[in-house]
């Protein structure tokens, strides 16, 4: 869509929509949220871009096709929870940082492994909307 | 309350029924959509409800006050709404695959597979 | 012992690389095997007239208390000499018969791995083993029968063989695994002790009857023979083995084996012996109407089955002695008429026995063993066969009860068989030698050697019957009867009346031989029957099981998805209804139910318009958009309720949902008015009773008081051990992680889905 | 005090919703529907936020209402006029008794060329 | 006795499809991967099935939530049994497929998502938890609707729309079970459900709560009058597919069953009827239904739904015999069926069709390969001593202790019927001469693949092929772990202990 | 050159974020204006200097704006709640000054934004703005007020 | 009555009934563009009612909601745009 009004629009809402889809999964443990609907917030910022700029821009903000994003949102996933074997404790037992991080909050196993979900849901969900696109 | 979202629940379900008894591809996947809906409300319904008290415990607590709602039926209905998205997202696009591959959304033209002996 | 049996099967493995190495030349050195388990059985010889049996044993299911257990006494021995010795002479003959044959390799494989059935099948002291060899006599007889397989019939026959069998069998199995439940035991040598505890057991009719049908189908007993004609289509050395020496001897050898076990009782021998008579009689007066010399054999043997079983069904001491003698005589005659059969039927290249005649003056050896065959099956003295027809004669007169009638049906059937014999080993050699086969030549040695020794055989135990009384019949009769048996087999017994039932058989048997001369006419009438035969009824019932599935499959699977629907959501229905209505009392307690608020009765009355709307509205777009309000609603509720984060979820998926909706159908035809308005009214009441339902179990479900312990758990370590303050998270990413971890795998998966589903085209030759 | 604010304020964001409401369903066409609910819905909710802002009295509820009220700011017009121009270009009629339109034969629908000036009419091939 | 590794066959197969996904393009590498990935599943769950042999039941609380507020896994003998064969079918699919896969579909995840379907099969029969029972059961379902759609040809896609349709539909029956007895109990790990379930006074609740189990699996495992899904779309993927579907999707449905109502839902009188009679008919329908069918995959297809009839029948009849006799059928079912769709495969290379009316000649023109497919072909038949046999033997056992001779009858007629096809099929498409094969066909035949494909293709089915024989010949070692099974369903006291500790 | 400032005082304001350490909402806000004071501080240039100018502009341009929008929102609402309309509606066509994205989509929405008017387009030459006004009574006359009113304040923030 | 229960028993029905008037576009049409104009309104009122709730409840988390409604909703209307462009293209 060819509209000056609305890619001039897409262009301030993307970095903002990311920043929050960022405070969205990490407030997760603690209020409403987590790396599900940030997840989607991100990819739907990536969407509202693709709307505006049409797809071949916001491929070249991603570099990457979005599907790898997948395995490597399950490897984070994979890692949180088999990072227990390694002292002898059941998968996805939580392991944690002893002292709070700035900001963020307790970092431990959780955190990264709701981080996984967060890559994945972005990349399933660009994956099957910009395949979309592509092939309307 | 609960009467009405059993009501609902019902409705749900007999919506979703109906809608996948039909012939179009495009009513089979919203009958499915809707009877998902069913189940997920069933589960929050059977969990039992509780108006506003969210399980987020409060910023100066360390557990739940004495009034919450119960948090895994949450759990289990936001995976189960997730997974089912998964789930009908495929289904939508095979229908539209279905669609340009069969040419019809008549469901009662696509039995070939049934009738090849 | 348990080498002797898995030889044939170990021989038939390397069946294919021998005959290789063989190069064609001297196949006939297969017949090496069966010589030597020839010989290997008869050294038992002594020790079994003796009075000894020998038993093996070895594990090989002990939680079953299935084993490899072998046994060894009378009865076995005369199978297993049988079984070993005829196979030896078929081996030999076949290295002719099939000489530089394609797929000789293949059958005598085939033949080695029955022959080790047929083995395990004689010697098996194990009711599960002997079925696991029976079934095995089976496969391997389909793949002999169909050895031919480019013919249309010979597979048809293999088929039917197979299904006679394989049906019988599995009657067998259950029998098996009956009489096993009700003793506990499966070693056949301990279940004779406990046969009056199984006579009185309220399955033994259930297990005789199981028996029965195994042993009726495979010895072709009526009404299950009809297939043993059809298997003729097999080569003739597979016709000698199996269909007249051997396999068919199964069923019967079933029989003798548990007459201890569950003989004596009258049901078991009025059964056999009705069944018994009507097969002997039934065959045999089909045998005399046959133009094809397989078919009169065929017949003829159904017939000598059909006396076995009539004998084992007498039970006496005379009959089974009787019975045992004749198993002997039957498969010394039978067997030699079949290769003699063979020998024609590859010399000439007929089998119809209205066109042969006077091949003696080509083939004289060839005849005189058919002339010896045709008068040990007449029962004229001095052969063998004479000695069984007294046994016959002696067992039926001395029987309690209506002696006449039985004996009447054993002269009949006795005269019919003599002419077939004759018809098949005397009519082709006699009289004038057509011009047609003024060129038939002798066999090799290897094709007419074997039919003359056990031609001879028949005659040398006629004449010297304690070559095989003592070392063989003795000992069985004391396995059947578990006796010392105190006679003595004799070719002349003084005049009597079993003596002039004798000569009145023979007699009428030659006039018949010289007064009807088989011809088509006489064929023609004979089969007008054929219409009502047994065959005939089961090729009706095979095409009306054919018409039931196709109508039942049709019915089930007819191509319409929402047929499917419908089914299975009635039976859900039906069955939830039933068990509501009687077993659940429905009541509802108000006081446990929150009250209702207006703003919430508002969006519960949009969100059931928005519900209708969905189903009812004739626009795509607008049931989409209205599935859009349904789940906007259901976050209001969600929230209303404590679940932010589900109001958070369901928003952004429902979005999702939508616009993948919106993005996909786009290019869909409109919704079209595609059911009629009956279907519709079927498919609303369906479901509204359905959603009823739900609901109504919903109800009495929150009815219940439910302990939370979980929840409570949950709502005290979330923060203490979870570290996180938002319980549903904490729940999702640590306490239920691994849920989580699977859902967002499931989305993974469903992306890869669609990739592939919207960019993969195959290309043509990718196509399968 | 802030008490009061909170009622004038919850009650006028509650009437300007009403007055979209109505408006979406008393205008006759799609545009005039558009114009109402954009601007009385985005006042309307921008209003009960503030009141919310004000009821919390907490800094970081404020700041997020600014933030969600910003973010309609921004998103309810670009909005609007997608769906506006999208409705116009696919054929939605203006209400009859309209009294101009600018933008009449400016679009080509097949080149989705928007131009400023009339295209001159090209003589019609059949 | 607890052991954090049990977990270790799901996550191992998931770790193989993370690689897996990430040579996306590299379609040797992925069958290199895959076969090596296999391979090494097999020996992890050949370890653990040891373990569990000599310990007993293991158990793992996922995140060291103490039962019942984390995930439990739990592998008894039941659960490791059925991982080792899913793990050697998947063992032999994944090396068939390294033959018999097109390349197109590799470049579209075929490998991955084969993997990310044993990992749900292996998680569900892992899975101690009845919620987490069902995000297996979603896995395995999205898989196979990848799977049965990959590549995405007008059969595939009629098929795969019924198949789509009522899978989705039993999900939302299982669903509907967990919400109510979630609704009942508070409770979704399974050995606390088993406590917790037989405490509830409301019987009938209870009662309407195992029927919704018992449709929501029985269309999982296709069984009368809920199989529809499975005729119609089972012949339609590539073999290799169906040979996974064939041998593995439906048996986990009849898992959950045997689960289920042995360890939550004890059944009452209704209830075993109502399964004999379903198990009754679906042996009938099956058979009668493979009986006049000419495309010999849909043949497989019906005989699928006539032997699962056999398990459920075992289950119906509710004693130890007859449920040792279900999991021993169980156990050779899952291998012969699989193997039998590979084979159907190698069929249609050869000859370019699963028409039985045009198929013939393979005795003749490829005896060794005869002698090979002869050998599923009669384990299926259960051909004493194949391994078919000795299930059979202990389902009449089980049928006369319960003295539930009706059932005994279609077992037999089921069992008639299935030799009398599988002899009419080998008439037919070995016996029988051949057309010969039509020249420019879509296909790449047999004979013209590259030797290493041609020798995966055999060398899977030749290893399918010799685990039957030694199911069949070693049937003592089956009988006593079916026997543990049996036993082990039969009284889950020690289940229950491993995973909610003594009480 | 405003986006570097921006860019800066962004900056800024996060690393005030880590040094305090208390990373909130309010902590940003903070943080920003400080910031933002603390540049507006140390900038001699005059040039940059209409960074720190313009946020009095701003603010004005706010009210300006909500009294707008609420005298508009009057004038509809009264159109909605009687019987009759009083509208005379039409698709006007606006010459534009803005030329940048930034200034042309701002433009257009707050018309949006404002009751009564939306902008539904820009020609793909960006020299005209096609706004659906409700209140059309005269168009040159309209034309002139929006030019007057929203553009040219909002020129005077941006340029 | 006191704020908060104005608010619950006033305002709130008042937002209640502004859906089902907004529904009532909804379920007219006639175009597509009216459903979707009145499925942004009726997202917009909801986070009215969200944020009035939120007051009730005294619960201020699920404002974060109303914003995640705002980006849905705008979402909605684009993707319904390019929809309705794309399908004009198509035809
Ligand atoms: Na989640
Ligand atoms: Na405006």
């Amino acid at each position: 869509m060819k509209t000056i009004i609305f890619r001039t629009a897409s262009d301030y809402l993307l970095p903002l929509l990311l920043l929050f889809s960022v405070f969205i999964l990490l407030r997760g443990h603690y209020l409403p949220g987590g790396g599900f609907v940030g997840g989607l917030i991100a990819s739907i910022a990536f969407v509202i871009h693709s709307f505006a700029n049409g797809l071949e821009k916001t491929r070249n903000i991603i570099k990457f096709h979005p599907g790898f994003l997948m395995p490597i949102g399950l490897v984070f996933a994979i890692g949180a929870g088999a990072a227990p074997w390694i002292v002898g404790q059941p998968f996805m037992s939580g392991l944690w940082f002893d002292d709070p991080f700035p900001v963020i909050g307790m970092v431990g196993s959780a955190l990264f492994f709701d981080t996984g979900v967060y890559l994945v849901v972005i990349g399933v969900s660009l994956t099957i909307i910009f395949t979309i696109s592509e092939t309307l | 309350m609960e009467i009405l979202l059993v009501i609902i629940i019902g409705l749900l379900y007999a919506a979703g029924i109906y809608m996948i008894l039909r012939r179009s591809l495009v009513k089979l996947i919203i009958g499915l959509i809707l009877l998902g809906n069913g189940a997920n409300l069933l589960i929050f319904l059977l969990g039992r409800i509780v108006k506003g008290h969210p399980p987020i415990i409060g910023s100066t607590e360390k557990a739940l006050a004495d009034i919450y709602a119960d948090p895994l039926p949450q759990a289990l209905i936001l995976t189960a709404i997730v997974i089912s998205f998964g789930l009908q997202a495929f289904a939508i696009i095979l229908v539209k695959r279905a669609y340009k591959v069969v040419k019809t959304d008549d469901l009662d033209e696509m039995n070939a597979t049934d009738e090849d002996i | 012992m348990l080498l002797a049996i898995l030889a044939g099967f170990i021989l038939a493995l390397f069946m294919p690389s021998l005959i290789k190495g063989l190069k064609g030349k001297s196949t006939i050195a297969v017949a090496l095997l069966p010589f030597s388990l020839f010989v290997y059985f008869i050294s038992f010889l002594p020790r079994i007239s003796a009075g000894e049996t020998i038993e093996f044993h070895w594990d090989w299911v002990p939680s079953l208390g299935v084993g490899m257990d072998f046994y060894l006494d009378g009865l076995s021995l005369l199978f297993t000499l049988l079984i070993t010795g005829i196979g030896t002479l078929v081996f030999v003959y076949t290295s002719s018969y099939l000489k530089g044959h394609q797929y000789l390799d293949r059958f005598y494989a085939y033949l080695s791995m029955f022959m080790g059935s047929m083995l395990g099948v004689v010697m098996a002291d194990n009711i599960i083993t002997l079925f696991i060899f029976w079934e095995l006599t089976s496969i391997s007889s389909f793949f002999l029968i169909g050895f031919n397989n480019d013919s249309e019939p010979s597979r048809k026959s293999a088929l039917t063989a197979l299904g006679i069998t394989g049906f019988g069998g599995l009657f067998l199995l259950a029998g098996m695994v009956t009489l096993g439940f009700i003793t506990e035991e499966f070693q056949i040598s301990s279940l004779s002790a406990m046969s009056g505890e199984i006579h009185a057991h309220e399955l033994y009719p259930w297990v005789i009857g199981l028996v029965f049908i195994g042993a009726f189908t495979k010895s072709a007993q009526f009404p299950f023979h009809f297939w043993l004609p059809g298997a003729m289509k097999a080569p003739t050395p597979v016709s000698t083995y199996l269909h007249s020496a051997t396999m068919v001897k199964a069923g019967i050898y079933l029989l003798a084996r548990f007459t201890p076990v569950l003989g004596n009782h009258p049901w078991w021998n009025t059964t056999l012996i009705i069944i018994g008579g009507i097969t002997m009689l039934y065959a045999a007066l089909h045998a005399i109407f046959r133009l094809d010399l397989k078919g009169i054999l065929a017949y003829s043997t159904i017939s000598a089955l059909g006396i076995l079983t009539f004998l084992i069904g007498l039970g006496t001491t005379a009959a089974l002695t009787a019975a045992a003698v004749f198993i002997l005589v039957h498969a010394l005659y039978k067997a030699t008429l079949f290769l003699i059969t063979g020998i024609i039927d590859h010399e000439t290249g007929t089998r119809d026995v209205s066109k042969l005649a006077g091949l003696n003056k080509v083939m004289l050896p060839v005849g005189i063993a058919g002339l010896l065959a045709a008068v040990s099956n007449a029962g004229i003295p001095p052969t063998f066969g004479f000695v069984g027809k007294d046994l016959i004669y002696e067992a039926t007169l001395h029987f309690d009860s209506m002696a006449w009638v039985l004996t009447g049906a054993a002269i009949i059937t006795n005269v019919a068989l003599l002419f077939a014999g004759f018809l098949a080993g005397i009519k082709p050699f006699a009289g004038k030698l057509p011009k047609a086969y003024a060129k038939v030549h002798l066999p090799p040695a290897a094709m007419w050697v074997p039919p003359m020794i056990l031609a001879v055989l028949g005659m040398l135990f006629g004449m010297i019957p304690p070559l095989v009384d003592g070392p063989l019949i003795k000992p069985i009769v004391s396995a059947l009867t578990l006796r010392t048996p105190d006679f003595h087999l004799h070719l002349w017994h003084g005049f009597n009346v079993v003596l002039a039932l004798s000569v009145a058989t023979i007699a009428t048997g030659i006039a018949l031989y010289f007064f009807i001369k088989p011809s088509e006419a006489l064929l023609g009438r004979a089969t007008r029957f054929e219409a009502i035969s047994p065959h005939s009824l089961v090729r009706g019932l095979g095409r009306g099981v054919t018409w039931f599935s196709e109508k039942w499959t049709n019915f089930l699977q007819n191509g319409y998805l929402r047929y499917y629907l419908i089914t299975i959501l009635s039976f859900l229905t039906l069955l939830l209804a039933y068990r509501l209505f009687l077993g659940v009392e429905i009541y509802v307690d108000a006081s446990t139910l929150s009250e209702i608020t207006i703003y919430e009765a508002i969006i519960v009355t949009i969100m059931a318009s928005a519900i209708i709307f969905t189903v009812f509205t004739k626009s795509r777009l607008a049931a989409v958009a209205a599935m859009g309000v349904v789940g906007y609603s259901f976050c209001l509720i969600f929230l209303f309720y404590s679940a932010p984060d589900l109001a958070m979820t369901q928003f952004s998926i429902d979005t999702l949902t939508v616009i993948l909706f919106v993005l996909v159908i786009y290019n869909l035809p409109k919704y079209l008015n595609l059911s009629e308005t009956r279907d519709r009214i079927r498919d609303g009441l369906l479901a509204l009773v359905f959603g009823a339902l739900i609901s109504v179990l919903t109800l009495e479900v929150l009815n219940e008081t439910v302990e939370k312990d979980i929840s409570t758990y949950y709502a005290e370590q979330a923060y203490l051990l979870g570290k996180g303050k938002n319980v549903v998270n904490v729940i999702l990413v640590d306490f239920r992680g691994f849920d989580t971890m699977v859902e967002i795998t499931v989305l993974a998966i469903a992306a890869l889905g669609v990739f592939s589903l919207l960019k993969l085209r195959l290309k043509s030759i990718e196509k399968e | 005090m802030s008490e009061i604010f909170i009622y004038i304020l919850a009650t006028s964001g509650a009437i300007f919703i009403l007055l979209a409401a109505i408006g979406v369903v008393r205008m006759p066409d799609l545009f005039l529907r558009i114009s109402v609910t954009t601007k009385a819905a985005t006042l309307g909710i921008g209003l009960i936020l503030v009141a919310a802002a004000i009821y919390f009295q907490d800094t970081a509820i404020t700041s997020r209402v600014l933030a969600i009220i910003l973010f309609m700011l921004l998103t309810a017009p670009v909005g609007a006029h997608m769906i506006g121009r999208a409705s116009y270009f696919t054929g939605v009629k203006l209400w009859i008794d309209s009294r101009y339109d600018d933008l009449k034969g400016k679009y080509d629908p097949k080149t989705h060329k928007l131009s400023s000036e009339d295209k001159p009419k090209k003589p019609q091939k059949t | 006795m607890s052991n954090p590794y049990i977990v270790l066959p799901i996550i191992f197969q998931l770790f193989l499809a993370i690689v897996l996904m990430f040579c996306w393009t590299q379609k040797n590498l992925q069958k290199l991967v895959s076969t090596v990935g296999s391979l090494i599943a097999v020996i992890i769950a050949v370890i653990m099935f040891v373990e569990v042999w000599e310990v007993g039941p293991m158990v793992t609380q996922a995140g060291n939530w103490e039962a019942p507020y984390g995930i439990t896994f739990v592998a008894d003998t039941f659960s490791v049994l059925m991982v080792l064969l899913t793990t050697l079918s998947g063992l032999g699919v994944s090396v068939f497929s390294v033959g018999a896969v097109r390349n197109a579909r590799v470049k579209f995840g075929y490998f991955p998502i084969l993997h990310f379907l044993i990992m749900g099969l292996c998680g569900a029969f892992l899975a101690g938890d009845i919620f987490n029972l069902y995000v297996w059961f979603e896995i395995i379902i999205i898989s196979s609707f990848v799977l049965i759609t990959i590549g995405g040809e007008k059969a595939q896609l009629e098929g795969s729309i019924k198949y789509v349709t009522m899978n989705l539909l039993a999900s939302v029956v299982f669903l509907t079970a967990i919400a109510v007895l979630y609704g009942l109990t508070g409770s979704l790990n399974m050995a606390d459900l088993s406590n917790k379930v037989a405490e509830i006074e409301n019987r009938g609740l209870v009662n309407l709560t195992a029927i919704l189990f018992l449709v929501g699996f029985g269309i999982k495992s296709a069984v009368f009058p809920l199989y529809f899904w499975l005729p119609a779309s089972y012949h339609t993927p590539p073999p290799a597919i169906s040979a996974i579907f064939g041998g593995l999707l439906t048996k986990v449905g009849v898992y959950a069953l045997l689960r289920v109502f042995t360890l939550i839902f004890i059944p009452d009188a209704f209830l075993i009827t109502l399964i004999s009679i379903m198990a009754a008919l679906t042996i009938f329908s099956g058979a009668i239904g493979a009986l006049i069918q000419n495309n010999i995959r849909k043949i497989f297809s019906y005989l699928i739904i006539c032997h699962i009839g056999f398990m459920l029948a075992g289950l119906g009849m509710y004693t130890e015999i007859a449920i040792l006799g279900a999991v021993f059928y169980l156990t050779h079912d899952i291998i012969v069926k699989t193997n039998l769709f590979m084979v159907s495969g190698l069929m249609f290379k050869i000859k370019g069709t699963y028409s039985l009316r045009l198929l013939g000649g393979f005795y003749k023109d490829y005896p060794k390969l005869s002698l090979l497919m002869a050998i599923p072909l009669f384990s299926l038949v259960g051909i004493p001593p194949l391994s078919g046999f000795w299930a059979k033997f202990y389902l009449i056992q089980g049928g006369l202790e319960v003295n539930n001779l009706v059932l005994v009858g279609f077992i037999i007629l089921g069992s008639f019927l299935t030799l009398f096809i599988i002899a009419r099929l080998w008439s037919e498409a070995f016996w029988k001469t051949g057309e010969l094969v039509p020249k420019k066909l879509k296909v790449k035949y047999f004979h013209e693949l590259k030797p290493l494909k041609r020798t995966a293709i055999v060398a899977s089915i030749l290893f399918l092929a010799l685990i039957s024989l030694g199911i069949g010949l070693g049937a003592e070692y089956v009988i006593q772990v079916a026997e543990r099974v049996a036993s082990e369903l039969m009284d889950p006291q020690a289940y229950k202990e491993a995973v909610l500790g003594k009480l | 050159m405003i986006k570097t400032r921006f860019l800066s005082n962004l900056l800024l304001s996060f690393i005030w974020l880590a040094v305090t350490g208390t990373f909130t909402f309010e902590n940003f806000v903070f943080g920003f204006m400080l910031s933002f004071v603390l540049m507006w501080l140390i900038t001699t240039n005059r040039r940059e200097e209409k960074y720190f100018s313009r946020g009095p502009k701003m603010i004005g341009f706010v009210f300006f704006f909500l009294y707008e929008l609420i005298k508009a929102n009057l004038q509809v609402a009264y159109d909605v709640i009687t019987p009759r309309y009083y509208m005379e509606p039409g698709i006007i066509k606006i010459p534009l000054t803005a030329k940048t994205n930034l200034e042309i989509t701002l433009l257009a929405n707050l018309i949006t934004l404002t009751p009564g008017t939306l902008s539904l387009d820009v020609s793909d030459d960006r020299k005209v703005l096609y706004v659906h006004a409700m209140y059309v009574k005269d168009k040159e006359e309209f034309i002139a007020s929006i030019k007057n009113g929203f553009e040219r304040k909002l020129l005077e923030i941006l340029r | 009555m006191s704020l908060v229960e104005y608010l619950y028993y006033v305002i709130l029905p008042v937002l209640a009934i502004c859906t089902i008037i907004i529904f009532v576009r909804f379920i007219k049409g006639p175009t597509l563009s009216d459903r979707v104009v009145s499925l942004d309104l009726l997202l917009t009122t909801g986070i009215g009612i969200i944020a009035i709730y939120s007051i009730y409840t005294d619960q201020p988390t699920f404002l974060d909601i109303a914003m995640i409604l705002a980006l849905i909703a705008f979402l909605g209307t684009v993707a319904f745009s390019y929809y309705l462009e794309k399908r004009e293209k198509n035809e």
